[in-house]
């Protein structure tokens, strides 16, 4: 399929970048395609590793941000064991996906995610924030009985809620936007799929896909961290959903009672939790291909996420167990963590969540698989 | 062997002619398609055919004991072999005849393989209808084959090599350390060929430039008495034959002697220049010059096609070592064997092909080479129209596999290599610099492969594709246009440096090389070895032996082993005092010949003369050492008197009937 | 014992071969002497009746001159042989076809038409054509049929000895007759004259250069020729080396350069052929558009030049009508 | 002038002793199996020009038979070689057959009654030889050898059918090793190589040994070979059915950084060959040659790839298949390979899976310095590219570097040359 | 292969050993196809075929002759392919005096190297050949003195 369009190289030292986010297999690969062929998840739509490996050697910078391969990628490793050159195709790929998340960023603020000393530097100015924030809005901390809402206002949550639901979405919307004009341009140039594609693809994405990761799934021997990444998955949803409902049985007074979003929550919490540790120990085993070598913003989402997720849950444990002042570090713990988490989503790892879903559905309606 | 007739006494016993039919399987090459049990049957109804079979390979051991056995048992007197051509086996089973006692000569081969099965497989009847005719055409021949005594030659202890290129080089060095006397004659004013000016040949480990290599072979050889150098020289005309060859050289004028001590003082005073030769093109050289830094012989010279003779150099020369009126020398040379190592022309571009000759920005791997050797002309530095470039593009198979109108077909071997090693000297010099590789496939075999993995691992960017790419020239820049075929992108890279990587081509003077040494070309016009896996090394014509690049593309590694071989090849013969001739000369029947000269005018050898005889009458003779075997006089004499040993009338005649008596 | 009975004939013959006889000059009379000839009927009126009242083989000696051009040669000639022991092919047309052999370039049907209403000298508008049996007023007259080939003598008969020559010189002849009189019996197939070629026994044979090559060819009429030079190397076609010797070179004495009447050596196959081969092979030009210019310029005509005795024999002969 | 030894009866070792004994030295040629021939005696053709090996090979080897220059110690091994360049002292042990040479005439009666059946090297296990054997019909020296290990003689002292079957009573248990000392100016060392077939690579990705219907390349040459196991007809090892197509997979053990980082130089021009002998006889099955950088880069051989492509309709897919899985019924094997010019993964049964397995040498064990990638050292890549560091000892063909036919017979050449400078030295 | 009549006519080639036969082997190690009406007789060089030859092949029943050597230059003995250049062209007038048809009688320059060539000018020799019809002797009983 000979596109027409002209791809002049305007950033021939594209490899060196991705070498630093770790690809340094860019160095060894001549093109032999076993990578691609091995990997599991080719079986039903190609992930084309190689070619991808190849346009960021030939510095085809626009090429590679549109190419939705990274996001096809599991990361499981089966590629670095065939490969002929030892080239770990798998490293590139997650080079190349955390390259993607940089550029996407808005002015490639995600970079900052990748330097440690940036990183530090975020982490300070979002918890100097996220104290000015409870120290101005925070109610009087009534000690003997536990009273969350006063310690800080429900409304108050809420707003702030809001206010980081729109940033989120209006910042995702650009990153998205930036996403689809690179996807555009590298993979769908001059191509255009039937509205009723674009609809039926999103659907069977959206559940078979990002709610049940059924690619995850294809491969055995790896159900436990399908569960994981599922318990993760539905961990964040069932949370969300909770304040969502917590916000509006309040804010339309539907008078949903308040063990439903606290249930819900704590389900949600399990599986978060869950999947977190799962995670945490893989990290420090080493032995899984993806938990090898950890960068920071592999530690940066799974703190945030099991940090978040902890505090909830002493927050729950102490309100129950009525020590008010534990309480009320502890919810505060607790928002910084999520705020941390909500603040820096767009930027970190988290993205993924967002991205590989689009990313599918990108591919899945431009590239047609002829079978 | 004194010139006096070759008299055939003891024919054959003209008693009862027994011939023995022999057809090959050739495993399925002839038994797939032929029907050979048919053709043995056949063969056994012929007349004078005692004994026919068949054996899957007849060249091998149990083959030719079948022969040999059959002779002594049913007492053969003539041997027709059906099976693979007569270039193949014919010495082997020459050989077997006269194992068993029989003579050599009285053997016929007839080519069923690659005259019938391999050229009719798709109509196995009419094959075997073929075959049959073949033989029977072949018996009808054997029939009157006549038994022949082996000639022998003297072979002249001296061996000839044509070009000082580092094949020639090698060759020479090679055999004057065994013993033999060997001259060099080299068209150029110096030695070296291409290999002195290929700069740098490796990548790690010792640096390695041709210069070294040539610089080394040249001292020894310079130092070597057996040796005797002609510069500037070139062969004009070849007499002989194996054992004995007749050379006349020219020796050119190089209108400088030995006493210039190079100080340089005429080239600036020379009004003419020209494109310089060994720097393929890049900057000019004066009509008198030094062809370059270290060569051999360090002498300047004058190019007399540019030079216009104004003899402003003779005055100005402290040391008056030029001498504008030197006129060209003729010596001749008797060898024995002679080594043809007239290496190859690198492929030069049509103007306008890739942009070649549009822009200086678009220059030959050769070219590239020169600018990045240390000797050349920027020094080793890499400057295009004055400036560094930073984006360079190489693109392969420029010349070769047909990538463009004016390419040849074949594959030119080394260029992959050598220019994956000038993209690493470019990475080690200049790191900033990006280097692209547009290719068809990177053909770095054996332990070259090492050269593609390190050019990865420096980043060099590997564009591959199926359509040949296109490179626009715009006003002051320069764009490669190609369709990467393992991403299906079409690109468009802009260039500082487009490098054209040629691959070689056989040298222009081929065609007089040809006719002059009587050897043949293959069709990828290099010289045509006799057989690509029997002897590599050794032409159809026999003393005549090919080293280097002159038989088809060779890295300088592999030209210096092909020199030794062919050394190896030479010292086989000249290690003999005695070569045996074919002797399927040309002998006269004095009784039939009326002495009226048709012969002695046409032989081209003068291997023919009129002797007087005592009453007064002529009668032609024919000295067998010259005669070469060619049948002309054959087929002029008017009365039949003189006939081809092997190819008289009788034999080839009845071959004609025998195509009818179906 | 009596007198060896001779017969003389003669089929598509000149004369010449009579003449050549009767060119026996004094010699005549001794052979007259010496044989008894029972049939030569161009000298004497014998008639056929004669020949056939014979018995078989009493003639001693058969000499019959002339190629076989039509169907009463054929018989003659078929019961000469009967009657004779030995019969001899005197004279190229009996040998090799001769120059009436050089019909046989032509079909039957257009040497017919040509002679009988296409020859200038011809006016014969109702196409006339001699026929083999005709009435004329009441009687029958038969002709002898125009074979389609004229056959040289031995391709009808088994012939024992030829004497070449057109015509045979004199004391060819004679020696031949007298050697067969002598009772010196050749063997069979035996060609009197010599076995070399005439260049063997041709006074300008020494003049020759040691390399012949021919500039330019040209055809006798243009050059002046110099007696004392070999004609060949003047640029002249002389079938000389081609050609037998015997003739004491009496062509070449005269001043013309041999067309070869003695015909083929033994040992090759066609003459023609053969004068071809060796001419071209000495002219010596390389290129091959002036090569056929020049032979264009001369109107070469290789049958007339190469085959003039000898067509019959080496003439390929191919089933006429859809042939050509 | 002293002798000169050549160890390996391969072409190259052969045409090595030829050129020498030409120039009138003479050569002990040594060979470890019972016959010289080496590998090219298992190849039916050679490229580019489609000659049959043996047209070429047996030839050179009745040559090297009848040439009063050289002498033969076939079934022998170098023991010790000490001296130095110019004055060797070599030892050579002369392997028991327990044959006598003198008598055996090479007529194979031995063979038809010896009733132990072992797998046959010379067609690389894919037929059955017996214990006392002559490895191929056009054997030099043409002579029965006995393998001890699978004689019932030597193993279980029953049987002993050869020695009553032996028309000229040659069979001779009782015969010892011999060792010889031999006094040389120089030594060719011309090993010849040998397929990386044992390396797992082969056997884990590839299923070579698991499944029944991939084959090495060589063993493949073997099956098209008219004197192979099948005479010439490919049929499959599962069910000795014709298949309908075939794959090649290049460079397998080849451009490998775990095994083999070298090109072969031999194999991509060798699966072009097999696939038009298989297109040639069988048009009707198809070949598919999987292939990286198609390395045609011989004389002549570039056009041969393109008649391969244009006249035999060979199809070329650019790329290295992942993995082969059987089906185990069918015994088809599915090959999952990205057809890099589509940049598509796909998934291709295929009746016959052909691979084109890389090449090591054969390492006379310590006489020759090895380099650190398998091949032998060479005193100067350039200058005296046939010389092992150690002075008067020489390398040549498969051993020194990866190399076809052409390029073995020259460098044979090459060493002669060189040897024989040393040897009219000594 | 053949038309109407299935009429397989016989050519006779003479083929120089150095030039001509060798591309005749390179047809056949590269596999090429043509026509098997040729029958070829190998002489050292073409330089060697003497004109009795040719007309002795026609005499005896070919329908087609076919002279091949090298190319002018080429000539592995200086100038035998000469000979036969100017030996052929007188040829083709004789044969056409005596009724033999141009198409009948060829001279080709094919080297070593051109086996496409060979190819080519047998298949059209062979087309041509077969156009024409069998050569058609007249029966006649030709003697020949050995």
């Amino acid at each position: 399929m000979l596109s027409p369009k002209y791809v002049v190289l305007k950033k021939p030292d594209l490899s060196n970048e991705l070498i630093k986010l770790g690809g340094d297999g860019i160095k060894k690969c001549y093109q032999c395609g076993t990578c691609t062929a091995i990997c599991p998840l080719s079986k039903t739509q190609t992930v084309a590793v190689r070619r991808m490996i190849k346009k960021v050697q030939l510095g085809l910078e626009e090429e590679v941000l549109g190419d939705p391969a990274p996001w096809l990628c599991y990361f499981c490793g089966d590629c670095n064991e065939t490969c002929p050159k030892d080239a770990t195709p798998g490293n590139i790929m997650d080079a190349v996906r955390k390259y993607q998340i940089i550029n996407y960023s808005i002015g490639k603020f995600a970079k900052i995610f990748y330097d440690k000393a940036y990183a530090l530097v975020s982490l300070v100015v979002m918890t100097i924030i996220g104290l000015l924030g409870m120290y101005i809005f925070h109610g009087e901390m009534v000690t003997n009985v536990v009273d969350i809402d006063s310690f800080i206002s429900s409304e108050i949550l809420h707003d702030a809620g809001l206010v980081l639901l729109a940033y989120i979405v209006v910042v995702m919307l650009v990153h998205l936007v930036n996403m689809y004009r690179y996807t555009k341009r590298a993979i769908g140039y001059g191509k255009s799929a039937p509205l009723g594609r674009w609809i039926s693809e999103f659907f069977r994405i959206l559940i078979k896909e990002a709610l049940f990761q059924s690619r995850l799934l294809c491969e055995e021997g790896r159900s436990a961290r399908y569960f994981a990444h599922i318990g993760v998955i539905w961990g964040f949803i069932l949370l969300f959903a909770a304040t969502g409902i917590h916000f509006i049985s309040d804010s339309f007074g539907l008078g949903v009672p308040e063990t439903v979003p606290r249930l819900v929550g704590i389900i949600g919490g399990i599986g978060l939790l869950y999947g977190g540790i799962y995670y945490l120990i893989r990290r420090f085993e080493k032995k899984e291909l993806y938990a090898k070598a950890s960068h920071l913003h592999d530690w940066w989402l799974l703190a945030l996420a099991l940090g978040s997720g902890i505090s909830g849950f002493l927050v729950t444990i102490f309100m129950y167990a009525n020590m008010a002042m534990a309480t009320y570090i502890f919810y505060g713990i607790h928002l910084l963590f999520v705020f941390y988490l909500i603040v820096s989503a767009p930027f970190s790892k988290l993205v993924h969540m967002i991205y590989r879903p689009f990313a599918l559905w990108f591919a899945s309606v431009w590239e047609v698989e002829e079978v | 062997m004194s010139s006096e007739e070759v008299k055939v006494e003891g024919a054959c016993p003209t008693d009862e002619v027994r011939i023995g039919v022999y057809v090959c399987h050739c495993g399925l090459n002839i038994a797939g398609v032929i029907n050979v049990k048919e053709v043995v049957e056949y063969a056994q109804k012929l007349p004078n055919v005692v004994s026919a079979k068949e054996y899957i390979f007849m060249c091998s051991a149990p083959g030719q004991d079948l022969i040999r056995e059959d002779i002594k048992k049913c007492k053969l007197n003539r041997v027709v072999i059906a099976a693979c051509g007569p270039e193949m086996h014919e010495p082997t089973f020459r050989a077997v005849l006269e194992e068993a006692g029989l003579n050599p000569y009285v053997l016929e081969m007839v080519s069923i393989r690659e005259g019938s099965s391999w050229v009719h497989y798709e109509d196995p009847e009419a094959a075997t209808e073929k075959a049959k005719d073949m033989v029977r055409m072949a018996v009808a021949r054997a029939r009157n084959l006549e038994p022949l005594e082996k000639m022998s030659g003297e072979v002249k202890q001296r061996a000839l090599i044509v070009g000082g290129g580092i094949a020639g080089l090698a060759s020479a060095l090679d055999l004057a350390e065994r013993g033999f006397e060997v001259h060099i004659v080299e068209k150029k004013p110096v030695l070296g060929g291409h290999a002195a000016r290929m700069g740098q040949l490796n990548v790690e480990g010792r640096k390695v430039s041709g210069k070294d290599l040539v610089d080394y072979l040249v001292k020894k050889v310079k130092d070597n008495p057996n040796v005797h150098i002609y510069t500037n020289a070139e062969v004009t005309k070849v007499d002989g034959s194996i054992g004995n060859f007749t050379i006349t050289v020219k020796l050119k004028p190089r209108y400088v002697n030995d006493k210039c001590t190079s100080c340089g003082k005429c080239v600036e005073v020379c009004p003419v220049t020209a494109p310089n030769e060994y720097e393929y093109g890049i900057g000019e050289r004066k009509a008198i010059f030094l062809p370059f830094e270290g060569a051999y012989p360090n002498q300047y010279v004058i190019d007399p096609e540019t030079c216009t003779f104004c003899g402003k150099c003779v005055e100005v020369c402290p040391e008056g070592a030029i001498n504008l009126d030197e006129k060209e020398k003729e010596i001749t040379l008797e060898v024995g064997g002679i080594i043809l190592a007239t290496g190859h022309d690198p492929y030069e571009p049509p103007v306008g092909e890739y942009g070649y000759g549009l822009s200086p920005k678009v220059i030959t791997l050769h070219q590239l080479k020169r600018l990045l050797s240390e000797d050349g002309p920027t020094k080793g530095e890499l400057v295009i129209d004055g400036k560094r470039p930073r984006n360079i593009v190489f693109i392969s198979c420029v010349g070769s596999l047909g990538t463009t109108p004016n390419a040849n077909q074949y594959c030119s071997r080394m260029c992959c290599s050598a220019s994956l090693l000038e993209a690493l000297h470019i990475k080690e010099k200049y790191p900033d610099a990006q280097v692209f590789f547009v290719h068809k496939d990177v053909r770095t075999y054996g332990k070259d492969e090492n050269l593609y993995w390190k050019a990865i691992d420096n980043l060099v960017k590997f564009v591959r594709f199926e359509e040949s790419p296109k490179v626009t020239v715009g006003k002051g820049e320069v764009k490669v246009e190609v369709e990467e075929s393992t991403i299906q992108e079409r690109l468009v890279i802009p260039a500082d440096l487009v490098v054209l990587v040629t691959g070689m081509e056989p040298p222009k003077e081929i065609e007089e090389l040809r006719s002059l040494f009587k050897v043949g070309c293959g069709g990828d016009g290099f010289l045509k070895e006799a057989h690509l896996k029997l002897n590599p090394v050794e032409s159809l014509t026999g003393g005549i032996y090919l080293a280097g690049t002159a038989t088809g593309p060779k890295s300088i590694a592999e030209s210096i082993v092909a020199g030794s071989a062919a050394a190896a090849k030479a010292a086989s013969l000249l290690s003999k005092d005695t070569i045996e001739v074919e002797p399927i000369v040309a002998v006269v029947d004095e009784d039939k010949c009326s002495g009226c000269g048709i012969c002695v005018s046409i032989c081209p050898y003068g291997a023919i003369s009129l002797e007087k005889k005592e009453d007064g009458t002529r009668v032609s003779k024919v000295d067998p050492m010259l005669c070469q075997g060619c049948g002309t006089c054959g087929a002029a004499c008017p009365s039949a008197a003189i006939q081809q040993n092997s190819y008289k009338d009788k034999q080839i005649i009845p071959q004609i009937l025998a195509v009818f008596e179906r | 014992m009596s007198k060896p009975k001779v017969a003389l004939y003669w089929c598509a013959s000149c004369g010449g071969c009579e003449e050549a006889t009767v060119d026996l000059t004094e010699r005549l009379f001794d052979l007259v002497e010496a044989v008894d000839i029972v049939f030569w009927p161009i000298a004497m009126d014998f008639k056929r009746e004669d020949l056939e009242k014979m018995e078989d083989g009493s003639i001693d000696i058969a000499i019959i001159n002339g190629g076989i051009r039509f169907e009463e040669h054929e018989e003659m000639v078929k019961l000469l042989r009967r009657k004779s022991k030995i019969v001899i092919a005197y004279g190229s047309c009996a040998h090799l076809g001769g120059i009436p052999g050089l019909a046989n370039a032509y079909p039957r049907e257009e040497i017919l038409k040509f002679a009988y209403e296409e020859a200038p000298t011809v006016i014969n508008q109702d196409r006339v054509r001699p026929m083999k049996k005709t009435t004329v007023d009441g009687m029958e007259f038969e002709l002898p049929d125009f074979l389609e080939y004229l056959k040289p003598l031995d391709e009808v008969i088994d012939v024992d000895y030829y004497i070449p020559g057109c015509p045979p010189t004199p004391d060819l002849t004679w020696e031949a007759v007298s050697k067969l009189l002598s009772g010196e019996i050749p063997p069979k197939g035996h060609v009197f004259g010599s076995d070399k070629s005439l260049c063997h026994e041709c006074p300008l044979n020494e003049t020759k250069p040691d390399e012949i090559k021919l500039e330019e060819l040209k055809r006798p009429h243009q050059v002046v020729l110099d007696r004392s030079k070999c004609y060949l190397t003047q640029g002249v076609l002389c079938m000389g080396p081609v050609t037998r010797g015997g003739c004491e070179a009496l062509c070449i004495k005269g001043g013309m350069p041999c067309t070869g009447c003695f015909g083929p050596l033994e040992g090759v196959y066609n003459q023609g052929a053969k004068a071809l081969s060796f001419l071209a092979s000495v002219i010596d030009i390389e290129d091959e558009e002036k090569y056929r210019e020049m032979l264009e310029k001369l109107g070469f005509d290789p049958i007339g030049w190469f085959f003039r005795y000898s067509l019959a024999k080496g003439m390929i002969y191919r089933k006429k009508g859809d042939g050509e | 002038m002293k002798p000169v030894m050549v160890v390996g009866g391969g072409i190259s070792g052969i045409q090595a002793a030829l050129d020498l004994a030409d120039q009138g030295i003479k050569v002990y040629l040594v060979e470890k199996t019972p016959s010289i021939g080496g590998r090219m005696a298992q190849l039916d053709k050679t490229f580019p020009t489609l000659d049959c090996s043996s047209c070429i090979l047996t030839p050179k080897m009745v040559e090297v038979a009848r040439h009063e220059n050289i002498e033969i110690l076939a079934y022998s091994e170098v023991l010790e070689i000490n001296g130095e360049a110019g004055n060797f002292k070599v030892k050579v042990r002369k392997k028991p057959r327990y044959v006598d040479v003198t008598k055996c005439t090479g007529c194979g009666v031995c063979m038809k009654y010896c009733p132990s059946k072992v797998p046959d090297e010379f067609n690389l296990g894919l037929s059955e030889r017996k214990a006392i054997y002559i490895p191929f019909p056009q054997a030099i020296p043409l002579k029965a050898t006995i393998d001890a290990e699978h004689c019932l003689w030597f193993q279980k002292n029953i049987c002993r059918n050869c020695e009553k079957f032996c028309p000229a009573k040659a069979i001779d248990y009782e015969q010892k090793p011999e060792d010889i000392e031999l006094n040389v100016a120089a030594i060719i060392f011309a090993t010849g190589y040998e397929l990386i077939a044992d390396h797992s690579l082969l056997t884990d990705q590839y299923g070579y040994g698991r499944y029944a219907n991939v084959y090495t390349n060589l063993e493949f040459e073997r099956l098209v070979s008219a004197t192979g196991p099948t005479g010439g007809e490919i049929l499959r090892r599962s069910d000795g059915r014709k298949p309908k197509n075939i794959a090649f997979i290049q460079c397998v053990c080849s451009r490998d950084i775990r095994m083999n980082p070298n090109c072969s130089s031999i194999c991509c021009m060798a699966s072009v060959k097999e696939g038009i002998l298989v297109r040639e006889h069988h048009p009707d099955i198809e070949v598919t040659i999987f292939y990286m950088d198609l390395r045609a880069f011989g004389k002549g051989y570039q056009e041969f790839y393109d008649r391969a492509k244009e006249e035999f309709g060979i199809r070329f897919v650019r790329s290295k298949p992942a993995t082969i899985v059987e089906n185990p019924e069918t015994k088809n094997l599915i090959l999952y390979y990205e057809d890099t010019h589509a940049s598509r993964y796909k998934a291709e049964e295929f009746e016959m899976v052909v691979l084109a397995v890389g090449v090591k040498p054969v390492v006379p064990d310590s006489f020759v310095p090895i380099g650190e990638d398998m091949f032998a050292q060479v005193k100067d890549p350039y200058l005296d590219p046939v010389a092992s560091p150690k002075p008067g000892i020489y390398v040549i063909g498969m051993l020194n570097s990866p190399k076809d036919i052409p390029d073995s017979v020259i460098q044979g050449s090459a060493a002669a040359m060189k040897a024989s400078i040393l040897a009219c030295k000594s | 292969m053949s038309d109407g009549d299935g009429f397989e006519p016989t050519i006779v080639v003479f083929a120089c050993h150095w030039c001509t036969y060798q591309a005749i082997n390179l047809a056949g190690t590269s596999r090429m196809k043509y026509p098997p009406n040729v029958r070829v007789i190998r002489v050292m060089c073409s330089g060697r075929v003497d004109p009795q030859f040719v007309i002795e092949a026609f005499k005896n029943g070919a329908d087609g002759v076919l002279v091949a050597g090298c190319h002018p230059g080429d000539c592995h003995y200086v100038n035998g392919n000469m000979k036969t250049m100017r030996r052929t062209v007188m040829l083709e007038k004789l044969l056409q005096d005596m009724g033999i048809e141009k198409e009948r009688f060829r001279r080709e320059w094919i080297s070593a190297a051109e086996a496409k060539k060979w190819v080519e000018v047998v298949t059209e020799m062979v087309e041509q050949v077969r156009k024409l019809g069998p050569l058609k002797l007249a029966e006649r009983e030709v003697v020949m003195n050995e």
